[in-house]
């Protein structure tokens, strides 16, 4: 690697879709475990949030590499985007509704009739709550849907009766409040009920991966294989202090729990290998999207996969 | 006079819209970052009738929470401007209460008073307030001697004179600031909306920015801008009624 | 007639005065010295002047007598002259009211015929109704002395009230104040010394603090509308308060 | 006075929680809606150091904000002030961007100046300049006749020296409003933080919310407070100093 | 010696003087009637006072003729009096330089010897390094009439700008300004009959708008240092003011 023979290591901008927590585990895990530098990457990881968009950055040159998922990719491919997905991190999209059993049961979407539901109106959210309707033939004026925010109060206050949340990544810390206070926590799944939306992938752009086949190379090879460490159960205890060392706001107990659930999401099962694409997954993803409007023609979503 | 506002208004919005449009073409971005002019034209045409009615509504809201903070800073300063301790200790208070983000006073306020309209409101008002007060302070707190003496003297001051002689004495300040202020009451009600609610410009534009959708909020914008320019004229006309009132009597 | 210190009795002290004693007074920030060591007796009831040239601290020693400077070394000893107002010629009316409705707002129901009387012979009846800021020079003098004399005092000190009015008017505003309260203490600053010798009964003479005493007394003629002093006497009158100054 | 503020601060700080705490026993709210005293206690504990060193990485950024508000409130102020049309239409603008939310803004500033230290300091700058603003309008349009007539007959007026004089005549106002403002400098740098900040205790706090941690929240909103009063007392006494030393000389 | 309008032949139009023609005056918001159709012309150089009664509209025509008051009826006619300064007693100087600082920035370089020269006589070199909130009342008035003497001008309106000062400083001043500025049109507003009858050329006295001609000329002694005046003459000048007035 250049990085050994004396070679300036170029500045590699890694813009996340989120803070940096446990749904980032690889990607602290390659940063701090050096093996961007090992293939002669200086890799600068970067928190994301809504306001900080990944693909902007790209073609704005301020990033190279970015985390973003499906909607987000699919939408900017339709507004002529040049953007391309070389790895799916998230093989089931974590996003979850939690419950209370104990007022509720939610087994099937059927059950979702008369129900309040949080969802955050414009968010992938909206987007794979509607598609569960529809597929279950559900009217939307069968449920009620509430518009969600930044705090949990109306279902605290059980206003409402599903809320939408991360389940590797909030569900340790609010199920594990809610269980303090003596309530029952369940959570709706919808992969379980067929709706396969993609979550957190690696994007980079188009001519980057044009012109620079190697760098991605390096970048993704060096990626994955934080990837693979951070999912490695042996290496768990590692894993967890690096995540604690960068989210030093989520206690080590609670980490531990939401690194084994992010395993889940990350390799289902061993036969998957990390950062596989599934096309199948995008195309159902791109489907909805059309079916809702919320893009006006198709994009062609294999066209944009970067699939190995 | 009116007609002035709207132009120069037009003016702004056009040179900003311009200045975006210039960068996506000089960087060659795409429509994605930047969006293209048809793309925003027509989200315009789509977007700008119920647009319009959410911002209507909006301002609606703005209307009232304005008057609630002028209410609420008028009566803070009144206190807050004594010399005591209680005058020192709600100025101590106002002042705090504004160092907090509103995100993260927002699960308070809404535990304690819903999600209905008070929240909105109070989020609207907690917003707005501070600029007045601190000119309302910064205008209660300094004597004038020349008309106060008289009372002093001979013992006819109420706690309510040298209020009333500050702020006659500064009523071309207070318009200014009023009327001014009108646009924090439009951009606190939008904050409001943008975290709790679920009508409004301010949900809107949460939506349009998960979406990525520039357009959408380049036309929220505009209406915003339209929308605020006319409560402000509304308000400084009236001001200047008050004013040229005042001189006449 | 001119007395270093006017004498009293001890039977003086229970009649209403005001004694300075000892007064000493620096403005800090200048560290301008206004007066030192001075002892003062204003005596009885009258129209006296308080006279000096500009700067020499008619003003301070006003608002020490007044009670509204307090930072000054050595006593002041009031007898029957609890409520001492003090009014000087910048002072303004709030604006939101026209002459008249101020006039009301601030005198007693027991007032309202003697002010009516007042607006009369101080000039004031043509601009009843306008505001403040809608007054000359002179209408704001008068205006605003109009309402210290509907306030309950015993000692009431003018300091250049009366500075932008023409004399006719001024003289039958003197005249009327004099007549209607026999009983009280005025205190009149002015720089006019024909109509301080004329009008007043004491003429305070304020001198630089480096002379002493400090302050002199000259007996001014007192006309009360009556007997026309005639000239000489007024002659007289101006020449010891110019010595004394 | 310090010490006032800071035991005033406590006393307001204990008795929102105490009203928080009250409101939650007797609700019988569960933890998870208004957290326990010994779960705040236990946080805080934790959270107080680390949470520190953000709220003084934060005060940083407020103070290089609040400077950059007050010269760009001031030269809005002069600008806007003249009566011509470019004054009239400065002020048309300022007041119109301040009509926008910030989040509808930050994506477009982020699009043109990146996430760094810039973007921070340009969105608390915005949030912070209005209410300084505000204050500079109405003092900078409002003439002070006696001592300007001078200067104007005798030719002797240059476009600062009516502004100099009316700036001189409220300098108290001017104080007031310039330390005031400091806590809007604070919430602009939070709020800057929340959007885009990888540290700060703006930063704390959207992951706070992110985990629905009242507790944290509380704790921040603690430090937060404090370090408010502390700027503000800085400032404030500054403001007296130079007060005192204008009427000495 | 009383004129209705002071006669002026043809050849006087090309010597300075400025003309008022025809000048209706009206307050917009009280509707109070100042002037009407009033006529009069200011004749050359020297001091002359606006006299009459409080409120009767001096201040008025001060700033008509001085331009400060555009919203009158009829005509102001200038003939070598282009630059016309019009100074009020109410002027403030601004408190953020000294008094010394003030008038050094104010007074161009050629005036320095001059400007020390007028603050000499004026009495202002004690409080020289005071601000001007630190001054008295007389002592605010000569600080402003000072940085107004050092300007540029062919007339110089002073709107009562001595009305506190005490009467020897005045004297001192008045004399100073006629003997420093023989060229120069001076129209000094005034209480005081005796001073005015003293020291001025022309004494302008202005009337109620219900009497005509609405303003009258009456000649002063025009005291200059000189000769005293004796008390007869004085006393004649002063009868026709009160008579004019
Ligand atoms: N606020 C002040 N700070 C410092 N010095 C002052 C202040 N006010 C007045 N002085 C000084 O104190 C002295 C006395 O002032 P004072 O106002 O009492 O005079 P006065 O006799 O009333 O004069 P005038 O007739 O001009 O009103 C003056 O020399 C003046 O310069
Ligand atoms: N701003 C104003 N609005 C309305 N009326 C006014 C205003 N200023 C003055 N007046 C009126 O106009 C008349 C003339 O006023 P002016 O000030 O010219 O009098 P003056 O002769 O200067 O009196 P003084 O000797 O008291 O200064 C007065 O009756 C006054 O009430
Ligand atoms: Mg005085
Ligand atoms: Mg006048």
């Amino acid at each position: 690697p250049s990085g050994f023979c004396g070679e300036p290591l170029t500045e590699i901008n890694y813009r996340l879709k989120w803070l940096l927590n446990t749904s980032a585990a690889g990607d602290i895990y390659a940063d701090r475990g050096g093996y961007f530098v090992e293939n002669g990457l200086r890799v600068v990881v970067k928190s994301g949030g809504p306001e900080r968009d990944p693909i902007k950055e790209l073609e704005l040159g301020r990033a190279h590499f970015g985390v973003a998922s499906a909607d987000q990719v699919i939408r900017a491919l339709s507004k002529g985007a040049k953007v391309k997905v070389i790895a799916q991190l998230f093989q089931i999209n974590p996003l979850q509704w939690i419950y209370r059993p104990d007022e509720i049961t939610v087994s099937t979407p059927d059950d979702l009739k008369n129900k309040t539901i949080g969802i955050t109106f414009g968010g992938i959210d909206e987007n794979i709550m509607k598609a569960i309707l529809a597929k279950s033939r559900i009217n939307e004026s069968q449920v009620h849907l509430y518009s969600v925010r930044y705090d949990f109060t109306p279902f605290y206050q059980g206003r409402v009766d599903l809320w939408p949340i991360y389940r590797n990544a909030q569900g340790p810390i609010i199920g594990a409040r809610m269980e303090k206070a003596g309530e029952t926590v369940g959570y709706f799944n919808p992969d379980a009920h067929g709706i396969h939306s993609v979550a957190n992938s690696v994007i980079t752009s188009d001519e980057i991966l044009r012109d620079q086949p190697e760098l991605v190379e390096n970048f993704l090879s060096a990626l994955l294989k934080g990837w693979e460490m951070a999912m490695d159960p042996d290496n768990a205890e590692k894993t967890i202090a690096m995540i604690h060392d960068a989210d030093r706001d989520t206690p080590l107990a609670v980490i531990a729990e939401q690194l084994s659930l992010t395993r889940g999401f990350i390799q289902p099962n061993p036969d998957i290998p990390i950062g596989r694409i599934d096309v199948e997954a995008w195309k159902q993803t791109e489907q909805m999207m059309l079916d809702q409007g919320m893009i006006d023609i198709p994009v062609h979503i294999e066209k944009a996969l970067e699939v190995r | 006079m009116l007609h002035r506002r709207i132009y120069q208004f037009f003016i702004i919005y056009c040179l900003g819209l311009s200045g975006l449009f210039a960068f996506k073409y000089t960087l060659g971005l795409s429509d994605y970052v930047i969006p293209s002019p048809t793309d925003v034209w027509s989200t315009a045409q789509e977007y700008l009738f119920p647009f319009s009615m959410d911002v209507l509504d909006t301002l609606g809201v703005a209307v009232v929470g304005h008057m609630i903070s002028i209410c609420l800073a008028a009566v803070v300063a009144v206190i807050g401007g004594k010399a005591n301790w209680i005058g020192s200790f709600i100025k101590m208070a106002a002042y705090n209460i504004q160092a907090y983000p509103i995100v993260a006073v927002a699960p308070i306020i809404f535990i304690l008073f819903g999600d209905g309209l008070t929240s909105r409101l109070l989020i609207t008002a907690m917003i707005c307030y501070f600029p007045l007060l601190l000119s309302f302070i910064g205008i209660v707190s300094q004597p004038v001697p020349d008309i106060e003496h008289f009372y002093d003297v001979t013992g006819q001051t109420t706690w309510w004179l040298p209020l009333k002689v500050r702020m006659f004495e500064n009523t071309g300040k207070l318009i200014t600031v009023i009327s001014g202020s009108a646009t924090v009451a439009m951009v606190g009600t939008i904050i409001a909306e943008f975290i709790a609610a679920d009508a409004g410009i301010g949900y809107r534009i949460r939506i349009a920015l998960y979406q990525s959708d520039l357009s959408k909020i380049l036309v929220a914008l505009f209406l915003i801008g339209i929308c605020t320019s006319l409560y402000l004229f509304a308000l400084e006309f009236m001001g200047k009624k008050i004013q040229q009132r005042m001189d006449v009597q | 007639m001119v007395t270093d210190l006017k004498p009293y009795s001890e039977a003086d002290n229970y009649k209403m005065h005001i004694d300075l004693k000892g007064i000493s007074f620096r403005h800090e920030k200048t560290d301008t010295l206004v007066f030192q060591n001075t002892d003062y007796r204003i005596q009885g009831p009258g129209f006296n002047a308080i006279f000096g040239p500009s700067g020499v601290g008619k003003t301070t020693l006003a608002r020490i007598i007044a009670g509204e400077t307090r930072n000054f070394n050595g006593l002041v000893d009031k007898m029957g002259t609890t409520r001492i107002l003090y009014t000087y010629n910048m002072e303004r009316l709030p604006n939101w009211s026209s002459l008249g409705e101020h006039f009301s707002a601030v005198s007693g129901a027991s007032k309202k015929a003697y002010l009516e009387e007042i607006i009369d012979i101080f000039g004031l009846g043509s601009v009843i109704n306008a505001r403040f800021s809608q007054l000359s020079l002179g209408q704001q003098n008068r205006a605003n002395l109009t309402r210290y004399l509907v306030q309950d005092f015993d000692v009431l000190i003018m300091d250049e009230s009366l500075a932008n009015v023409d004399e006719a008017t001024k003289q039958r505003i003197i005249l009327k104040i004099k007549q209607a309260f026999p009983e009280k203490i005025f205190l009149y600053i002015s720089h006019n010394v024909v109509e301080v010798a004329r009008f007043c009964k004491d003429i305070i003479v304020v001198r630089r603090p480096n002379r002493q005493p400090q302050v002199k007394t000259v007996s001014g003629f007192d006309f009360s509308g009556k007997e026309e002093p005639d000239q000489q006497t007024l002659e007289h009158i101006m020449l010891e308060i110019m010595n004394a100054s």
